[in-house]
């Protein structure tokens, strides 16, 4: 085994064996364990670079690991789209393992904490550094576990349990998506190694194709929160911040534009897909950033926010603007990751209190965390030259080029609405009076509980503050890599060249970006006007409790997913007709026990009327199948 | 031909057949009963007890234990007929045969299978 | 020694037969320690005796390996094959035994054990049996002992569960029976190892054949002769459905496939054996979407059966060595998973009343955390989720069945699973519910540490199956 | 067929095949359990009918010890299921398999 095999092997382990021994030894190591954990993922961060050359060369790089039975090996890949990915989550994860040293101080189960984070850095490395489709599918459900663990971390709160199952559930859901898929292109190939299948991607049946396409995706929608499987996130929330940050934000949910971009070839060969990836994208999109208009609490606004920012991503890889869709991946996790941790500083100075109608003024108090979300706030919203400008314009412009105009418009109207709900968010934070101590009555917040804040002391602040400062640095700059074309030549060797348009030629990419600016500029200028202006900080009390109280209500309930699902989904599927449709069905999104589905309920309680529970009924069903069986072979015995 | 041709199509006769026979009388049969027709004749005298009457469980149980016995004593029929040829492995093999039905008798016996309580 | 009648066989052909032997032989020594022992100490050491015999009797089969040998003229062949479904055999009653701390009163638990181990011997009988005799006196000693085992519970829903298991049981052996007389007389021969000649009369070879599968489908319990099952599953006393569920079919299956691969004759093997096919197919679908609408764990877990011992078959389809391995490797890998969730559902069962209903699984999660998530475990790879044993063992039996031509069972497959997926979902969805029963803090069964053991062992196989396809190459089935 | 006997063996085989479908009908058509058994022991004494008289045709006794064999199987299997039909009728006014339906779905 050569060296860098060896290394890329130490990095895919290191987490694995931290995990270990901090699950073994926690109650000895309390805090310990924390510098232990981060360790284990920033050394693998490094070995990442060591490892970039060849990565990068032909082929990248590729280690055998095992032959598993004949025609079955697993190994590991490092190629770009694998090292990017594996950058992001050892770097960004690192930092965010280090914040969380200060973020979970005084919580007993700190060590079990960083047992749970290298954990899920071990399963995420795994899912992307597989090279076939059996590794990627152990660690897409290893994720999905640590990601159960973790946000139901504080078992305590019921809430938080709930959520968990929630999420577990519907990622269990995409666990069975995506192995139908493996099964399907196993049984179409003969191979579950990503080679093998794309070598013979273009000689398979056009069906086939969609098919392993289709459920593939709903693997991705449900990881991804891509609607319809997207009420698991804000839920998520629930967890700790950090695993907000980790995993919620610049890593596990960005699996499935991972998986969507390795599997570049079967969407190449299958434009129906493409349409409909590029579909689910673009509305993720604009329903995330609708449903983060109306939200009061601070990390499910994020919430939304990712989940419309990966919508973006999801809509670039859809439509074959694979580098777009990635690069936007690249950005966001700097920027999101940033604004998480900055939520987080806020949070816990004010002792878990995430309201932000009990916020304001806090930005002469807490200056660090100011800058830092303003710094976010304008990557997000695609101001220049900020890191998200350039990723979220080549998105737009990319579904344009590849002849998708109504999504590109989605996109643009979307920008704008994200400059408006995240513009809003900073704004009722930071600006204005504090209300910290205004009754909830008097802000139209509705009668609830209050966790317990946790008391005992603090972390030093720079433990929290130095990985929020470091991410300022990507968030504005990462952008700038499109400069000279070097962005795209990266991933030439994965990804074919974009098809010539009619459109994008008569459109050029520096007009598009000017109207995307604009209705920023509109988004930014209506949140001023509503929550950032002298006028509308000084009767912030009066305006927020108004504006709590005559929400709209198909706002505020999440356009009733979790409730009227039912109504949007059931009747599609039952359309469909087919038992798998089933499977997502708003009851198992909910995580309701009921005498499940429809169809499937129906089917079976026709099946269970056949068994009568007669002795003589069944006597003859086995003389009916005797006498069936009896004919074929008295024919067959006749014939000879 | 076959030989055996003949006996195929009879099988499938006789499937035929012996199903009909069980089949037809049920679909042809008339069936109009009433209450004088459905009482149970017994010598002009109403019948008091059950027809069949009821044998108590335990003669079922020493029945069945009788059955059991009385047949694994019939693989004795061979051996007997054979006990020269046989020789000692014969003996042997009887031997150990008498044994474990000797065991099962000694697991009834204990377990009161006999007992007419 | 003089002796007018020379004996055919010495001492090899009882030492092919003494993992058989001691199978048999130590439930003697069971129902002597019942009657002689007081009765504290009866139900441990009838235990402890029944599972040191099955570990010595598999200790003694392995030995074997390597020396194909054919015994008693031909009516027991050992070898690779019949050594494999004997370790089998022996394993799921092991299992079976874990689970059977309280399987009927305490003075029938003697009786009870010492029936389990000589239903187990008619199993490893057929594991290795090449003659209409000994197959058919395998799966009555199998059968018969079954029949009161599943009755031997305090309910009424245990002798129901006796009755309709003898009736149509009975009603598949009269079928395979007369089958097995038509072979006879096809052939002349009660042998398999005569069957590959041509026969005197293809027709009656057919029926006969045909009859002879019935037999066999049945008490693999493949749609539609799967019928029975469900109920006689919930019915059955726990530790008795889970030997069911494991040994009997381990028994059938490797009847059948010592007919498919070594008996028939070349020319219409394939033609004779395409029914088998169809009920695979048939069983993958009913099998599973019987499981949706089951409320209770055991009956799902009997229409699961079906189902998995629908993709079992479906392995063998085009006889192929290959596929034997791949089907022995699957039904080893569904004796884990499955008789992992028999010991959590043993795990949760009271004195009086099995834990096999969904409503004791509602918020499992909050109450036995680590049970739940065995559970789960088990559920999915039930499902065929990686990375679990069931997995893989699905992914090879794709393989073999395009291989071999019947691309449209993999189809089938593709689709069971789907369907299937839902099933056992439904399960996991119960224990994870919202705030369903989550103050309810009952107390595991006291003697438990036997079922935990059981559920041990199974989720660690389970797991290491998935990476270890263990699918030993020496096991084509001999008949001479 | 040249094995010398006085009837046809063919014979011998029709009448089998007819008590094993009698044997059958009785099975599916009769609701008293004991007559049920009694059907399946018409099953196997058929199957014994036919062993015994392919025995005569390949003049090979291998047929006449499987029915022995069958017999004494038989007789334990009856046993058994007497057992069963007293253990579940024990307290049953009519013996009916009908009413025993507990178990379904």
């Amino acid at each position: 085994m050569s060296n860098d095999a060896l290394v890329l092997l130490a990095l895919w382990l290191l987490p694995l064996a931290s995990a270990i021994l901090i699950f073994a030894f926690g109650p000895m190591l309390r805090r310990s364990a924390g510098v232990i954990g981060s360790g284990a993922v920033l050394v693998p961060f490094a070995l990442t670079w060591v490892l970039a050359a060849s990565a990068l060369g032909t082929g990248g790089l590729k280690v055998h690991l095992f032959d598993w039975i004949a025609g079955f090996s697993f190994g590991l890949w490092l190629d770009p789209l694998s090292l990017l990915w594996t950058l992001i989550i050892t770097g960004v994860g690192g930092l965010i393992h280090v914040y969380a040293i200060g973020y979970m101080w005084s919580d007993r189960a700190i060590a079990r904490f960083f047992a749970y984070m290298n954990f899920f850095v071990f399963a995420m490395l795994t899912l992307v550094l597989s090279d076939n489709f059996v590794g990627l599918l152990v660690g897409w459900g290893l994720v999905g576990l640590a990601s159960y663990f973790l946000i139901g971390f504080w078992f305590f709160k019921p809430s938080a349990v709930a959520a968990a199952m929630k999420a577990f559930v519907i990622n269990v859901v995409g666990d069975a998506g995506l192995m139908f898929a493996v099964f399907v292109l196993f049984a179409a190939t003969g191979s579950t190694a990503y080679a093998d299948v794309f070598a013979k991607a273009a000689t398979l049946a056009p069906a086939t194709v969609l098919l392993a396409c289709i459920a593939i995706f709903i693997g991705c929608a449900a990881k991804s929160a891509q609607i319809p499987l997207h009420t698991w996130l804000p839920d998520a929330m629930e967890g700790p911040t950090p695993v907000s940050a980790l995993i919620h934000a610049a890593t596990m949910v960005t699996a499935g534009v991972y998986l969507v971009a390795r599997c570049a070839p079967l969407w190449d060969v299958s434009p129906e897909a493409r349409a409909l990836v590029g579909t689910i994208g673009a509305l993720t999109a604009l329903v995330g950033a609708i449903l983060g208009i109306a939200q009061w609490d601070i990390k499910r606004i994020l919430a939304y926010s990712t989940m419309s920012q990966i919508g973006y991503m999801i809509m670039g890889v859809g439509v074959g603007a694979y580098q777009a869709g990635i690069l936007h991946f690249f950005t966001h996790a700097f920027f999101k990751a940033q604004l998480f941790l900055a939520a987080g500083i806020v949070i816990h100075a004010l002792h878990d209190e995430q309201d932000l109608r009990k916020m304001g003024g806090l930005g002469k108090k807490m200056p660090l965390a100011f800058w830092a979300m303003t710094i976010g706030t304008l990557a997000i919203i695609g101001f220049p030259p900020f890191s998200g400008f350039f990723s979220k314009d080549a998105v737009i412009y990319g579904a344009l080029e590849r002849g998708y105009p109504l999504l590109s418009l989605i996109g643009v109207v979307t920008a704008g609405i994200t400059a408006y709900y995240m513009c809003r968010m900073l704004f009722v934070t930071f600006l204005g009076n504090n209300r910290g101590n205004v009754p909830d009555v008097d802000l139209g917040i509705p009668a609830r509980e209050h966790s317990e804040p946790h008391f005992g002391e603090s972390a030093p602040a720079w433990v929290m503050g130095a990985p929020v400062a470091i991410l300022m640095v990507p968030s504005v700059v990462a952008g700038w890599v499109v400069f000279g074309g070097r962005w795209n030549a990266l991933f030439a060797s994965d990804f074919a060249p974009k098809p010539e348009s009619a459109l994008a030629t008569v459109l050029p990419e520096w007009l598009v970006g000017v109207v995307v600016l604009a209705f920023v500029a509109w988004g930014v200028a209506a949140a001023y006007h509503r929550y950032g202006s002298f006028d509308a900080t000084v009767s912030a009390v009066e305006r927020l409790r108004a504006e709590s109280q005559r929400m709209a209500q198909p706002l505020v309930r999440a356009f009733y997913f979790d409730d009227a699902l039912e109504a949007l989904f059931v009747r599609p599927a039952r359309a469909v007709g087919s038992a798998f449709m089933r499977v997502v069905d708003p009851h198992v999104i909910d995580g309701v026990v009921r005498d499940v589905v429809w169809l499937a309920g129906w089917i079976g309680r026709e099946v269970r009327a056949l068994q009568t529970g007669l002795v003589r009924g069944y006597a003859l069903v086995l003389a009916l199948g005797a006498a069936a069986f009896l004919a074929y072979f008295a024919l067959i015995g006749a014939s000879r | 031909m076959n030989p055996y041709v003949p006996v195929g199509i009879f099988l499938g006769v006789a499937a035929v057949a012996a199903t009909a026979f069980v089949l037809v009388p049920g679909l042809l049969a008339r069936r109009k009963p009433n209450p004088a027709k459905s009482e149970a004749y017994e010598c002009g005298v109403e019948p008091t007890s059950v027809v069949g009457g009821h044998f108590p469980v335990r003669f079922y149980l020493i029945a069945m234990l009788f059955v059991i016995f009385d047949v694994e004593a019939a693989s004795f029929y061979p051996w007997a007929v054979q006990m020269h040829a046989l020789r000692a492995y014969g003996l042997l093999e009887m031997a150990a045969f008498v044994v474990v039905l000797a065991i099962g008798y000694a697991y009834v016996w204990r377990k009161g299978g006999f007992q007419w309580r | 020694m003089p002796s007018t009648l020379t004996i055919p066989w010495g001492n090899a052909d009882w030492n092919a037969i003494l993992p058989l032997g001691v199978v048999a032989l130590t439930p003697l020594l069971v129902i002597l320690a019942d009657l002689l022992l007081p009765r504290s100490l009866r139900r441990s050491v009838v235990l402890a005796l029944a599972a040191l015999g099955l570990i010595y009797a598999g200790f003694l089969a392995a030995r074997g390996w390597g020396h194909p040998y054919s015994a008693f003229g031909g009516g027991f062949v050992t070898g690779g094959f019949t050594i494999v479904f004997q370790e089998i055999v022996i394993a799921g009653a092991l299992f079976s035994l874990l689970l059977a701390t309280h399987l009927g009163r305490d003075d029938q638990a003697g009786g009870a054990v010492a029936l389990l181990l000589w239903s187990a011997s008619g199993a490893m009988l057929m594991a290795g049996a090449a003659n209409l005799m000994t197959i058919f006196l395998g799966l009555e000693l199998l059968s018969l002992a079954l029949y009161c085992l599943c009755g031997l519970a305090a309910r009424p829903s245990a002798r129901e569960a006796a009755l309709k298991y003898l009736i149509l049981s009975s009603t598949a052996s009269g079928f395979m029976l007369y089958g097995m007389a038509l072979l006879f007389g096809a052939t002349g021969s009660v042998q398999l190892s005569a069957f590959a000649a041509p026969a005197a009369s293809p027709m009656l070879f057919t029926l006969g054949s045909g009859l002879f599968l019935i037999g066999f489908v049945f008490k693999l319990s493949l749609a539609p002769f799967h019928i029975w099952t469900p109920d006689v599953y919930e019915g059955a006393p726990l530790p008795v459905t889970a030997f069911m569920s494991v040994v009997t079919k381990a028994g059938a299956l490797a009847v059948l496939a010592r007919f498919a691969y070594a008996a028939l004759p070349q020319a219409n093997a394939q033609a004779i054996l395409v029914p088998l096919w169809i009920v695979a197919a048939l069983s993958m679908i009913v099998g599973n979407v019987g499981a949706l609408a089951q409320t209770d764990v055991k009956r799902l877990l009997a229409y699961s059966g079906t189902a998995q011992l629908g993709y079992v078959v479906a392995a063998l389809a085009g006889t192929t060595s290959l596929g034997l391995r791949y089907a022995i490797f699957y039904l080893v890998a569904y004796m884990f998973m499955n008789l992992g969730a028999f010991a959590v559902v043993a795990l949760l069962s009271r004195e009086h009343e099995e834990g096999s209903h969904l409503s004791a699984y509602a918020g499992l999660g909050y109450r036995q955390p680590v049970l739940a998530a065995l559970m789960t475990f088990f559920l999915l790879a039930l499902a065929g989720l990686p990375p679990t044993a069931g997995f893989t063992g699905k992914l090879l039996i794709l393989a073999s069945s395009v291989d071999a031509g019947y691309a449209w069972l993999a189809v089938i497959l593709i689709v069971g699973t789907a369907i299937s997926a839902y099933a056992y979902l439904k399960i996991v969805l119960a224990m994870y519910a919202r705030g369903a029963g989550a103050p309810l803090q009952r107390a595991l069964h006291p003697a438990s540490a036997l079922p935990w053991l059981g559920v041990a062992i199974c989720a660690i196989a389970t797991f290491v199956l998935t990476f270890y396809p263990l699918a030993p190459s020496d096991v084509l089935p001999l008949v001479k | 067929m040249n094995a010398p006997m006085d009837v046809d063996v063919s014979y011998y085989i029709v009448l089998s095949t007819v008590i094993f479908f009698i044997g059958v009908g009785g099975v599916i058509l009769r609701r008293n359990p004991l007559i049920m058994l009694m059907a399946i022991e018409l099953m196997f004494n058929a199957a014994n009918l036919a062993l015994i008289a392919f025995a005569r045709v390949w003049i090979n006794n291998a047929g006449q010890i499987f029915a022995f064999l069958v017999i004494t199987v038989a007789a334990s299997e009856a046993a058994i299921g007497l057992a069963i039909v007293v253990v579940v009728f024990r307290r049953a006014k009519n013996v009916d398999v009908d009413e025993v339906a507990g178990l379904r779905g």
